[in-house]
């Protein structure tokens, strides 16, 4: 059951530029959380910004109570939460939102995260590798800076692919499948997963069409009440479709048979 | 201390409901409040048929407040009733039925078939949504269709019926007025005011509706006027709402002559809101010695 | 790059204004901005007589706003000719007059008093003051009032004649193609919101005058709202205004159909806004690739 | 001429309960400063609260370019400040408004201060002092805790008596001309200067009244510009007047014979 907490931040620093990790305390909050879900955070007590903003469990730790949030400053609301100190109360409400489904039985999975996007990946990969799945992680941002999930992942022992914009580190390039043909030719993927910019995810859902692959995304909408009761969240799974889903309750993950990316 | 109040023949256990649209059906928030407590439940608007609503984005935020073009998604009235309406019914959850119709014979027909079902404490009349482009907003501005949709409710049913007042009209005495007239046993005010933003990199308007409701703080003070003029002129009871996000915003709608509250927007920014609120009215009171809260309605007009 | 317009008649080297009674008589903020720099000041409303204005409080701050209810305090138009107006000249300022009458009568003789004034570049109607009692805002909310106002002005002047509107009305566009067909030569838009605020500690309204006219960032919205709707069916350029506090909202007001802006609340916020914003507009004009002002008016329609 | 600055924050510390002293770095402003001015600052950079908070000239060092402000925490702005930290900006504005006047030559002075209303007389008492003049200063707070100014006061050779609500320190009881009367009746006062509840100064305009002794007080009002251009601090300096005064351009300080205090 999700919850409202005052969680203690217990640290807050800015990794490269606008990007930033914060650690909590939220004994409450944090034995409900599953991978791709997200919490709802205020990120003032004032007025303005006056609505929550949705963050994803970049990583969790149950018996430390610990959760992390990775976060990129891109407006008020984030401006805010970076400039909050350790010590301070944190108003979380969550975990909520579906998040991405376990398999049942280890797999070899395929982790493609851009920017930002890998927030919910970290914490997916934690748990798929605690069922013993083995995973390739495509792990795509401009400059190698921003690699800031690379160390747990290879701690945790996934494989990890790097492609950067500048070419700083790894392959040069965007976070699309052609540019890591070769290695995945090499590899018998089950499952994929992603988050990041939809274009990207729309090329990787593409590719797993045709190669006959199963999987989920996570998406982002804006949010007000982030539980269902306001039906701001609305987007189409599919352009034909009647109805609206809602990316709060019925998302944020979806499995790439649901949607037609855009 | 006695919290309970009569809005127009509907007994609410405390002055705070939650507004339409705003706390689903009910259910949403249940991890967080627990719905059978706040004073009133006012559900998602129904319309006669199934909406899917309006394209997205359908919620932007702006300065100290929020827009909305939600469109009325719905699933309809009779799902409404099979669905979710027992299910609120088995927790005891005050209900107030919201709806929103394309035609008079349309709201009529709806009245008729919430009449008699058991659960739901009265009628809030969206005559004044912003967002549904056939039907919804001219309903509320013309002072004569607002009698005659009220009175053809009345007619069908004899719960309580609320009609809901948009502010975006010169004179919301003569509206109100005109509910009263129709029948009205009490008015709810005020829904969103119309607005609309931009985006300046894609050079159009934010919102899938180009227009939407303006909520939120942001309006607390159009809300409060309106309230303090009608309470002066009209002699119905008041759902006042419009930007509360604390005990004090509460306060001062009830000063104006709310006899009972509502809170949208705030629900989003603290889904307890509803009791928090009402722990800090009751503080109010006993501080200043206050043992009903009626008597604090209108208290501003001394 | 190109930032100036043609206002109706009036032309402005940028399209940046400061709001009328938010700017005093353009010389009490010189010491932070140099009024002659500005696109226009568009001065404090002045009357036929001096008036003392209402009782205090006056302003009170609200979220993301404020309400005032200053009551049209000023010297009366003979003061403002005589001992404002020649400073003003001297700093060759662009000087919009506005004036506010009881009737009429008074609003056509105070433009024959402006008539032929040499340091006044247009002058604008106020027809929405919410906080004066007699006259004013019955004015701006009935169109065939609003046509009149308008066409007697025009009569006693060739200076260009800038009615602004009020948008506590229930159709903003009515009251505009009403301007316009009085021969208004451009709308100014939009001036207050009606609203209060009670004070839960003395438990009476915070105002003197107890209601006041809320504007600020909360109003934003609901101005964009209007100056879109406008500029869709009315075909005089609009001054547009209400809640502009950066560029961004600047922007937002010219995609939304405003020929130029202006700059009320956000003065008082920062003193130096109006050009301060001006640089804001034209680095993203630059970043845009826009080389003139008028190519942003009402891109939000495409 | 007053201006628009970026003042440095030197320091910011609470003193007792919700009393604060800010000191910020000024070369600007700080050369313009007179003793019962004000500083118009802005307490965020967001949105709510809009509007500025003005604050009187607590102590000032023109040589270190350094302004102190005393404030108490009543409401959102204050509080915000009270969350600024030492390196921070602060917006400012000023000086505004019209001071208090400084005797021509030296005189013996009464300064009478209540509560956070001693901010805008410790620099009048430090200039007063620099031409010259003697000083009596009656002191009055709730407890003797709330007396921050007291130890500049004395520094600069003024004569502190102190009242006190509680009785934890000097006379017991509020701030008014019964409770001194011995000492005033030893005393040859020829001016007063006073700020605080206007209650309270109503009482010592009767009894300056009455000594026929002329003198100054500093009120308040709420304030959105703070230069005259809006019309909105305006009050009646005596009921039957027909207009009004502006609080930020006609004071805040004015002169005994000009009001009717209420
Ligand atoms: C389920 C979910 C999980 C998320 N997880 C993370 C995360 O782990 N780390 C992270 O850095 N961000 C995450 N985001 C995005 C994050 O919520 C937004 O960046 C944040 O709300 C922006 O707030 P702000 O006040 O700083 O920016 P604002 O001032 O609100 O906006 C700044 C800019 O960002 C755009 N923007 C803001 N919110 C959204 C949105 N939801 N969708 C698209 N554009 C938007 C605005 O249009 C504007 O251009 C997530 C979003 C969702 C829906
Ligand atoms: C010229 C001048 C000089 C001042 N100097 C000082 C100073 O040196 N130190 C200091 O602590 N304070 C001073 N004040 C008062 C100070 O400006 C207010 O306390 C402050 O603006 C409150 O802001 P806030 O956002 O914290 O409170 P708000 O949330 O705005 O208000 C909190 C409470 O205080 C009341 N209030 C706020 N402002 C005023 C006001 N101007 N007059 C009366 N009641 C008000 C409100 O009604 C409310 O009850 C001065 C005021 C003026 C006009
Ligand atoms: C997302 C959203 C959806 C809404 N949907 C409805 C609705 O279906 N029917 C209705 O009468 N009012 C609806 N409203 C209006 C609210 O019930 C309320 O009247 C309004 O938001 C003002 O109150 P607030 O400022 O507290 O939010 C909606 C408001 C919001 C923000
Ligand atoms: C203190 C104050 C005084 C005002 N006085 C006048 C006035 O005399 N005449 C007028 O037409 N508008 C007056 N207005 C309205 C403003 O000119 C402007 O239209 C309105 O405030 C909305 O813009 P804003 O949100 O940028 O402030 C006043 C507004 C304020 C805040
Ligand atoms: S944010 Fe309210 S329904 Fe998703
Ligand atoms: S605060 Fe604007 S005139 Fe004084």
């Amino acid at each position: 059951m999700p919850s409202l907490e005052k969680a203690r931040i217990i640290s807050n620093s800015k990794q490269y530029h606008n990007l930033y990790i914060m650690e909590i305390e939220a004994p409450q909050t944090v034995k409900e959380c599953k991978p791709g879900q997200f919490l709802h955070i205020r990120s003032n007590p004032g007025l303005d910004p006056l609505l929550r903003r949705p963050l994803s469990l970049y990583d969790v730790d149950k018996e430390a109570a610990k959760i992390s949030l990775l976060y990129k400053v891109v407006g008020k609301g984030t401006a805010l939460l970076a400039d909050m100190l350790p010590g301070e109360n944190l108003d979380i409400m969550g975990p909520l939102g579906r998040g991405f489904s376990l398999p049942e039985s280890a797999k070899k999975c395929l982790l493609v995260g851009g920017g930002v996007g890998m927030a919910p990946l970290l914490y997916l990969a934690r748990e798929l590798r605690r069922g013993g799945s083995e995973l390739l992680v495509l792990y795509g941002v401009g400059n190698e800076k921003e690699l800031l999930a690379l160390e747990r992942l290879e701690a945790i022992g996934s494989q990890v692919q790097i492609a950067t914009i500048d070419g700083s580190r790894g392959l040069k390039g965007p976070l699309i499948p052609p540019l890591f043909s070769e290695i995945l030719s090499a590899e018998h993927i089950e499952f994929i997963y992603s988050c990041g910019p939809e274009s990207m995810m729309k090329l990787w859902q593409e590719w797993a069409r045709i190669n006959h692959i199963s999987g989920e995304v996570s998406l982002e909408e804006y949010m007000a009440c982030g539980v269902g009761a306001c039906l701001g969240c609305a987007r189409k799974a599919k352009p034909d479709n009647e109805f609206y889903v809602k990316i709060c309750q019925d998302g944020p993950v979806f499995r790439l048979d649901e949607l037609e990316l855009e | 201390m006695d919290l309970t109040v009569n809005l127009g023949g509907i007994k609410l256990k405390n002055p705070v409901a939650v507004a339409s649209g705003t706390f689903g059906y009910g259910l949403e928030y249940a991890d967080f409040i627990e719905p059978e407590k706040i004073g009133a439940v006012i559900v998602k608007g129904t319309t006669l048929h199934p909406r899917p609503g309006n394209p997205g984005p359908r919620i932007y935020e702006t300065p100290a407040g929020m827009l909305n073009a939600i469109g009325l998604e719905n699933p309809g009235i009779e799902v409404f009733l099979r669905e979710y309406l027992p299910r609120l019914r088995e927790r005891q959850v005050t209900v107030i039925a919201n709806i929103a119709g394309n035609s008079i014979e349309e709201y009529a027909l709806m009245a008729s078939l919430l009449q008699g079902q058991e659960g739901i404490a009265g009628i809030e009349l969206n005559i004044s949504c912003p967002n549904v482009k056939q039907g919804g907003i001219q309903f509320g501005t013309d002072p004569e269709t607002v009698r005659q949709v009220v009175a053809a409710v009345k007619k069908e049913t004899s719960l309580p019926v609320i009609p809901k007042l948009s502010p975006n009209v010169t004179d919301i005495v003569a509206i109100a007025l005109a509910a009263a007239d129709g029948g009205a046993d009490a008015l709810s005010m005020i829904n969103t005011l119309g607005g609309m933003a931009i985006n300046i990199n894609l050079k159009k308007p934010v919102l899938g509706n180009i227009f939407g409701g303006l909520s939120g703080p942001a309006i607390k003070p159009v809300a409060l006027k309106m309230i303090y003029q009608v309470y002066r002129e009209v002699d119905l009871p008041i759902l006042g709402g419009g930007g509360i996000v604390n005990h004090i915003d509460a306060l001062e709608f009830f000063m104006a002559g709310a006899t009972a509250v509502s809170i949208g927007t705030g629900n989003f920014v603290n889904p307890c809101l509803a009791l928090e609120l009402l722990e800090g009215i009751k503080k109010y009171m006993q501080e200043q010695g206050f043992s009903s809260i009626q008597e604090l309605v209108g208290i501003a007009h001394a």
